[in-house]
């Protein structure tokens, strides 16, 4: 069991040395396992001034759509009790000019960088991949098709198996050598079905989970307060739930294929990313975290290896999927 | 700065859980904070004469903006009005009561009248000085002076609907001007882009959204799409 | 608009008197429309020296089963950001001993009294459901298909639209006279599919949200922090998502089949639970919260005649469902 | 009670959101209490030896039952002794250093020999006193001293192993035990069934869930079925 070996701080100084806290991410192997998740630290620039992003294993960017999106009218965001609505609506500057403008400072960093994808149409999804397919500097794809806050596209893709096997395959063929890894959203009854229905169509890795639709209506007005009417859900209210569902795509669905998972929804501390991995997430990512205090991702990298230090844990990757019973 | 301490004052007006957690911070307390972020209001060279118009937490910002200027450089060439509104007296954001005959002089605020500066009230309810919006009592203002406008600047900050009512008095005449726009903000670093703002691009009837939080929070007056219905009509647009 | 009428107190304590915050609820008239919540007030005894009873709209037993039944293991519950988790269990003392223990006392109560009901097979629900037919004291059965912490029944007939529709009609046919309001899990892709297959069976309201599958582990130990591994995330965490669901099973399945809604989900305040009736509930339920402040549902009461009082509305029906754009 | 106010002190360890949220009170902050809920220790006629077995914060409702024995009416009749456990001497929870002494002359905790209350110290490392359980610490009292089982009785609270291991020593000798457990609560008024605790009835084979906030915290030592590997066995059934 772990807690129960106590070295001295002198060992602990030694062991923190000789951890390793490398994982393996599909075919990627991964300096540690913490990503900050999609549209919570923009295209990399932005947070260099809070965080070094070498320190980080994976970094994933806002969605990035063929054209140019504007996104939702304002307000975008409200609080809410431990967590946060936004209905952004997918604003981003389209894959052209992502390549251009930003792809060259993301190639710099050493986190694996994953692009995340997102669409109206099958069409413009492998639109966007074929453009990534041949950029070295891209390591992999993250398929949204959960986002709940646009009209169309988003979330419709990803709550029905078949049109996810659909838009899974297609895009896999249009990403070429890049690995795809599938986000999955949580307003599914059953998301293992979903989730090897990705799996079948080719998906590389999965990451889960998306934001919860939901709403906050202003009494007074007697409308909702965003914009858009409804959000996305995200930040440490979702965490539980987020935590068995991929305690539950592990294990009905990704251990058995050996496909790996990206787990997220309101990590904010060292515990938190050691729960998502324990649950079998082989690499965590932190979005609204990150907003509270922007080096939050790196905050948990050194703290996992000093959980595992302290705990005579000689590597990370003996925590994934170690939930007993 | 006391010696090797830097002492920072944040004068803040609780509207939502975040200024309310505010409220339950004690001496000696840590917060982390990140800043400063965004830009502030700059002072064009050859502007002589300042206006200041304001509504109820936007005294913060312009009253720091009045004091740099009077301690500044070109304190002797610029000569500056402050506007200030509120719903009643009571909701004026200042600490002492008023003295009539200070009013009378056209020193209406303790707090500009330091600096020698003119200063003016409207009380939508007219409990306190002018008897309507504020933005009325700078047109009026107006009307009974004369100005020119090249050498003039409004600086504003307060609620939207002034903002845009001050954006469309400066434009009108060819004044320049200066909004503190606020929008629900999440990173507060332009990575989010939950603090959209609708500008126009130069040049074209083309828009924009640019970050508040990052490309502002303060804008050029003509930039701006003040459009209050715009939210509601873009959102029925999806 | 609202909030722009600013009456002089002494208006409004002459409005408060005026204001009517009764609610019809099916063809129940309530005295107002705040419930308790199913599982967190037990039989009422017990709550009784902290809150007057009389003052509430409804209330909701805990679940009731044919047989009684002990529970699961402890912990049962673990405490999360602005929520909880619980495993209990159903435990309860069977619909035999209900009958003669507890209902009595329930009967002497002015608030409408609807029992929970669950069970593992249809035919448990529906011997629950014969057995409570014919007792006065019972104004409505609420029926439990959305229990997350139970291995069989529960949340499985509630995810299904063909088993809501069978269990539903079954259980209306042995329920009698009784009001019939059937209880929704959100752990589902289209709610308002479920919501609409318990209306064409026979549903004469509808009560949501139950809890969120969800889990906590403890990372020392590396196992769930519940005895049960999950248990249901309720609390303010959620509340977000089930004022969404409201307002989505509102429009696309209540409202024009004339069905009431019940919804809870957070409510800790009056104005959450304003949120709720705004986006289409009849009446709320208070949950967790009264674990907090176990007299808040009667705060709430009052809080809404206050409400409507200063805003110069004079019956708390011109609210429900009365969301803008 | 001064004058017309009452002062409570609650003594608490920081173990959970609950705790750690105390811990951000400051003076005049309001806190709304229920309390008190369920039962407590009682000491029934005919005792006149009273052992306190404990471990951990447990040592704060025992302290408390001690100072009520030795303040009641019984005093005089009743004889204590204290054995308090912790895992290392800095484990112990009590504020003033021991002092030799009083150690070697039985009377190790401060506050307990300010009742004239004889108390033995165990350590699992053997920094204080025993080396070992507190448990075993007890037992080997036991061996060591004449007692008529019939006018005794054992007051034990700390972590559930340590109650069982009390309970079963109370059980074989044929000693009145009453152990103060503890369950995660959500309501502490009987409605939730959150704090469930396994409980043998009397006169059978069969057992029945007590809730530990109305029927507890304390229970008679005969009473409660521990079981550790119970909740596992019971989750893995379902
Ligand atoms: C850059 C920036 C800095 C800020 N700094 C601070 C700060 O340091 N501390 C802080 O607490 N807040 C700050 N704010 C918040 C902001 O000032 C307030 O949200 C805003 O002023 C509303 O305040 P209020 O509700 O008190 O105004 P209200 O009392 O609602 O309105 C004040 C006055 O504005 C005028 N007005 C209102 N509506 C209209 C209309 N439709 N047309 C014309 N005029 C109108 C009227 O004269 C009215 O009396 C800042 C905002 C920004 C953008
Ligand atoms: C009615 C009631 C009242 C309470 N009152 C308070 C209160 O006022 N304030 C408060 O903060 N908490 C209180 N508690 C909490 C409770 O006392 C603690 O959770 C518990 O004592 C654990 O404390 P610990 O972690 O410090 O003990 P630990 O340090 O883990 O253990 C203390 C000692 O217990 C003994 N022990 C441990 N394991 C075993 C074993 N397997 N076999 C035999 N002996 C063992 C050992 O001697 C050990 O050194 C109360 C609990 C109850 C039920
Ligand atoms: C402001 C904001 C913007 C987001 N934008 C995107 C996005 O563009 N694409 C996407 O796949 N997920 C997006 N997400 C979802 C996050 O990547 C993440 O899945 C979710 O927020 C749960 O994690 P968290 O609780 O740590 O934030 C966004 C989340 C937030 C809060
Ligand atoms: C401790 C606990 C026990 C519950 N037991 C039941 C139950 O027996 N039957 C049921 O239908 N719902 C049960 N619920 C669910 C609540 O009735 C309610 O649907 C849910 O908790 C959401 O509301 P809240 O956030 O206000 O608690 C229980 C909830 C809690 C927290
Ligand atoms: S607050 Fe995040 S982009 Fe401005
Ligand atoms: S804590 Fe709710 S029944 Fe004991």
């Amino acid at each position: 069991m772990v807690g129960k070996a106590h070295p001295t701080s002198y060992m602990k100084v030694g062991m923190e040395n000789m951890v390793d806290i490398s994982v393996e991410f599909g075919r990627l192997r991964l300096s540690n396992p913490v990503f900050t998740a999609s549209g919570t630290c923009g295209y990399a620039g932005e947070l260099g001034e809070f965080m070094d992003l070498d320190q980080l294993g994976g970094f994933v960017t806002k969605s990035i759509t063929a054209q140019p999106r504007m996104g939702n009218a304002t307000p975008r965001i409200v609080e809410t009790d431990a967590g946060m609505l936004n209905a952004i609506g997918l604003a981003n500057i389209g894959v052209e000019r992502f390549i251009l403008e930003k792809l060259p400072a993301l190639s710099k960093i050493k986190a694996a960088v994953f692009v995340n994808v997102a669409g109206e149409t099958i069409e413009e999804y492998v639109a966007v991949a074929q453009n990534l397919a041949n950029q070295e500097a891209v390591a992999g794809l993250e398929l949204n098709i959960s986002c709940p806050n646009v009209a169309k596209g988003g979330i419709s893709f990803g709550t029905d198996p078949e049109q996810v096997r659909e838009i899974t395959s297609a895009v896999k063929q249009a990403a070429g050598q890049k690995m795809l890894m599938v986000k999955l959203t949580p307003n599914v009854t059953d998301i293992a079905v979903i989730a090897r229905a990705a799996i079948d169509a080719g998906a590389d890795a999965l990451s889960l989970i998306n934001t919860f639709t939901a709403m906050v209506i202003d009494i007074k007005e007697r409308r909702p307060v965003l914009a858009n009417r409804t959000g996305g859900l995200s930040g440490p209210a979702i965490k539980p739930i987020a935590v068995y569902l991929v305690n539950k795509v592990y294990n009905e669905a990704a251990k058995e294929r050996r496909i790996p998972i990206l787990g997220m929804g309101g990590i904010r501390t060292v515990s938190d990313a050691l729960e998502f991995i324990i649950a079998g997430a082989s690499a965590v990512a932190v979005g609204t975290g990150s907003f509270v205090e922007p080096a939050c991702a790196a905050r948990i990298v050194e703290g996992i290896r000093k959980y595992c230090a302290d705990n005579g844990i000689a590597s990370v990757k003996e925590l994934v999927g170690s939930l007993g019973e | 700065k006391h010696g090797d301490k830097t002492t920072v004052d944040i004068l803040y007006c609780v509207v939502g859980p975040a200024t309310l957690r505010m409220t339950t911070l004690k001496a000696r307390d840590k917060v982390s904070v990140i800043g400063p972020l965004g830009n502030g209001f700059t002072v064009p060279e050859g502007k002589k004469k300042v206006f200041l118009v304001f509504g109820g937490m936007g005294t913060a910002p312009v009253q720091h903006l009045a004091k740099l200027i009077m301690e500044g450089r070109r304190a002797g060439e610029i000569e500056i009005v402050a506007f200030a509104g509120a719903k009643t007296k009571r909701g004026l954001p200042f600490e002492k009561p008023m003295d009539e005959i200070s009013e009378q002089l056209g020193f209406a605020i303790r707090e500009f009248a330091r600096y020698g500066i003119e200063s003016i009230i409207a009380t939508d309810d007219g409990s306190a000085g002018f008897h309507g919006l504020v933005t009325d009592c700078f047109l009026q203002w107006l009307k009974e002076n004369k100005l020119e406008a090249n050498s003039a600047i409004i600086y504003s900050c307060g609620p939207e609907p002034m903002l845009a009512k001050v954006a469309q008095i400066a434009g009108d005449r060819g004044i320049d001007c200066q909004v503190s726009m606020e929008r629900r903000m999440a990173c507060g670093i332009g990575v989010c882009q939950s603090c959209a703002i609708e500008c126009r691009l130069e040049g074209s009837n083309e828009t924009t959204y640019k970050m508040c939080c990052e490309d502002g929070p303060v804008f050029d007056g003509r930039e701006v799409v003040f459009d209050h219905e715009f939210a509601r009509i873009a959102a029925k647009k999806n």
